[in-house]
């Protein structure tokens, strides 16, 4: 039976794979768990695409400013060093390749390194999509911080997106539950395992054939 | 003498006829012009084509003008939020036209405009059905979409300070879509909390210069920033009162539990 | 003989046509003198393209900074409510038609409002364009304020531009030492001339038809 | 921690290669990264292709550079001025290639290299020679030529203050060229006067965020701001000192005259 690891878990694994002084995005939801896992020696600059560099952590309630909220409408602080732009300035920087790292969440990678993470298709459903896209573009590195598989046992890598897609072959790797893998032009190659799972284990769980890229 | 504070937000948005496009910044709640929306649900303007990054929230504001039938195309980036149901109800029975654009390519197109650029090519998007049958070029071996300037009749946008030439500063987040929408519509009307003295603004800070301003009106102080100074513990993100107080040393309230958060699946 | 007048009288007469509250953009040379004859009760905000608007006068020998010049490389001032931007957010301003008018000085103006004013392309010289098409193509109102003659007595409003284009049909008017004229679809309309000058001397002057558009 | 400052200006630009790609900000003297050009010049790459918006002035910075056979390619707007006589030289000599573009559209092309954007259409010199042959299309009934992005290996910037982290303020028309010049570059470099504590710089007032910059190295203040505080009547309009001083009250001097101004023909 493969290990699996907790969300908080896999935030502090992607957290660690970023360098110190990288400036990074985090996208809302999960993706936001790995401001709390960056280890205390490295200094990393948070932008938030609603405009603003050196995002400081969640403010308690009594501190609450409705001026200053992160890319998820929730309320956040400035950090000394911080900086305030109009939105035309932040999607440059994401657009220019200028950010470091984003990390996003997702529905679907595939072995071409395509994300979809927007919309599930269904009909009758709301579209909107945000500044997924223009991440999913624009950062140098593109992570994706998502489970291995949905709530319902199936896997969210595959061979093909079978959503619509958020952007095409930007994705770098994916860290999930059970393993981080990395997008090559040979398609998934395995670079972290948890306990004691086999990349066999791995490839029965999603069907498909994974190169094994774990350092020896 | 250059004056362009107008004495109402009547008088502001009054000359808003049927059919305009009109900008409306913010992102969530940060930087939307309240007053100036619900001047435009006074003022009885329909037909309108709206051109936002959200589509409101709750009863108010920008989902109060679609619950009551006003507008008739939203352009905007991310219209779903869990209170977003006067958008939901209107677009699921086809009341309203939807044009969904990613928000780097809405600013982007918005600063065209203002810029005096027509067209220009994006990465953003390429390879989706947002872009199906749109025209594609590469350059240096990537894919760009061409995408067109995204123009206005008029902006509505939430400053801060400004003075009588319209110089304009935002406060922390909520500047946002300020800028860029003031140099893209025909008439710029800006609501702030304060109008100061000519030279009390920072040349060196003004996000928006008076150039690109028509309309400032003072609508008064922020709750959160009573006399121009921030003071915690009186509202919650939505800048809404909290009901029961806060002890600041503890740092806890219940007033907003139960509540739609109105702060997640924002994307 | 038709009357003549002095370079600052022609930039008064311009400067009379500018009403209250306009942001005008005044080209290096002679059209810097408009900003000297700004009636007193109007308010001009005067745009200068490295990056300020609400430029001041210039400022006495002891009060120079050199981090405050115009587009001539001039010192000037700041004024209360100056505001200063980065480059490509001045030449947006005009671009994006911000801009209420400009003036500019001209080689060569013709009667389909084109501009010719940054190249003789005699050879050997050294080409430089410098902020000129973007102003011919972004004000609202573009206007010219030129001698009407060359120092040879070349006239310089013309059926065709000789030299290099500046801009395509962008010229609204053009004021000079004997005479204010706008182009207009029918080619250049005479709106003033000064003293006992007759549109039949100009049109001697000129070699070209010109249409009587002074008001009666 | 990050620390983007260097100690010295010879170490800030070493690494800069032959036939690099290199912006150097400044309009005329005002931003122009006098000590950068000037350790450039010490360090020796050649082949350059420089962008900038004029081609220097007298013997020195950048015309210095031009002198010396150093530059390959100039890419700037405005070449021309009464003290740009090694340009002329080297331009008539054939000895260096010169791309004449327009001032907004050198400037949006810096613009969009740093925003991503790989082309775009604009009306500026449509119908001149200086775009005769490009691409051209209409919108909307008027005629707008394709420009690409204008991209560079290192960008030299003068800026007033920074922090550790890079955040930039300039001063006053100084600012010019800086901010889109700092986005462009894959290494941008800025000198400042003054290197001030993290938390020092209002961020509301920040026209070069962190990101876009890579090393920052403080030059000491200019003459005409000792300490920060602009004081008048010790230097011309380039800055350079006045021999004999001004008398205050009649603000006149003698010391610049029978100069070359450097101040006229400029378009």
């Amino acid at each position: 039976m493969a290990t699996r690891i907790s969300r908080g878990e896999v935030a502090a694994r992607l957290a660690a794979d970023i360098p110190d002084g990288a400036y990074v995005n985090l996208g809302i939801g999960a993706p936001t768990l790995v401001a709390d896992h960056v280890p205390p020696d490295r200094e990393i600059i948070l932008h938030t695409e609603n405009g603003m560099l050196r995002m400081g952590p969640a403010p308690d309630p009594a501190h609450v400013d409705p001026d200053i909220i992160n890319a998820g409408k929730q309320a956040t602080t400035e950090l000394p060093g911080s900086s305030y732009f109009h939105q035309a300035e932040s999607f440059g920087m994401m657009r220019g390749g200028h950010l470091d790292y984003c990390v996003l969440g997702g529905f679907e990678v595939s072995a071409t390194g395509d994300l979809a993470n927007w919309s599930t298709g269904e009909p009758g459903s709301i579209p909107a999509v945000g500044g997924a896209m223009d991440l999913a573009r624009g950062a140098k590195q593109v992570y994706v911080m998502m489970d291995l598989l949905t709530k319902d046992g199936r896997p969210k890598l595959v061979q093909r997106c079978d959503y619509p897609l958020t952007s095409k072959g930007t994705v770098a790797r994916v860290y999930t539950d059970y393993g981080v893998f990395a997008v090559t032009p040979e398609g998934f190659a395995v670079l972290d395992t948890y306990g004691d799972t086999t990349i066999a284990e791995l490839e029965i769980m999603l069907g498909i054939a994974l190169i094994d890229g774990r350092n020896p | 003498m250059i004056d362009k504070v107008v004495a109402s937000i009547e008088e502001a948005v009054a000359d808003i006829p049927d059919g305009a496009h009109v900008m409306i910044g913010g992102f969530g709640r940060a930087g939307q012009p309240v007053q100036l929306i619900d001047a435009l649900i006074e003022q009885g303007a329909s037909g309108l084509t709206v051109i936002s990054n959200n589509a409101g929230n709750g009863d108010v504001g920008l989902a109060r003008l679609i619950q009551l039938g006003r507008v008739a195309k939203m352009i905007c980036s991310f219209p779903r939020q869990n209170d977003s149901w006067h958008f939901d109800a209107a677009y699921r029975e086809g009341r309203l036209e939807l044009e969904l654009v990613p928000q780097g390519n809405l600013v982007e197109r918005i600063r065209a405009a203002g810029a005096g650029i027509p067209a220009f090519y994006t990465p953003t998007g390429v390879g989706t059905l947002l872009y199906e049958g749109a025209e594609t070029r590469e350059f240096d071996g990537r894919e760009y979409v061409l995408v067109p300037a995204l123009h206005a009749d008029f902006a509505l946008v939430q400053g801060y300070r400004a003075d009588r030439l319209g110089n304009v500063q935002y406060r922390k987040t909520a500047r946002n879509f300020g800028p860029p929408m003031a140099t893209a519509a025909r008439t710029t009307i800006v609501q702030v909390d304060e109008v100061v003295e000519v030279g009390a603004l920072d040349p060196e800070a003004i996000p928006t210069p008076g150039i690109f301003v028509d309309r400032v009106v003072p609508v008064g102080w922020r709750d959160w920033t009573p006399g121009g100074v921030y003071v915690g513990g009186l509202v919650d993100v939505n800048g809404e009162a909290l009901e029961q107080g806060i002890d600041p040393l503890v740092g806890e309230t219940k007033a907003t539990e139960g509540k739609p958060s109105g702060t997640e699946g924002t994307r």
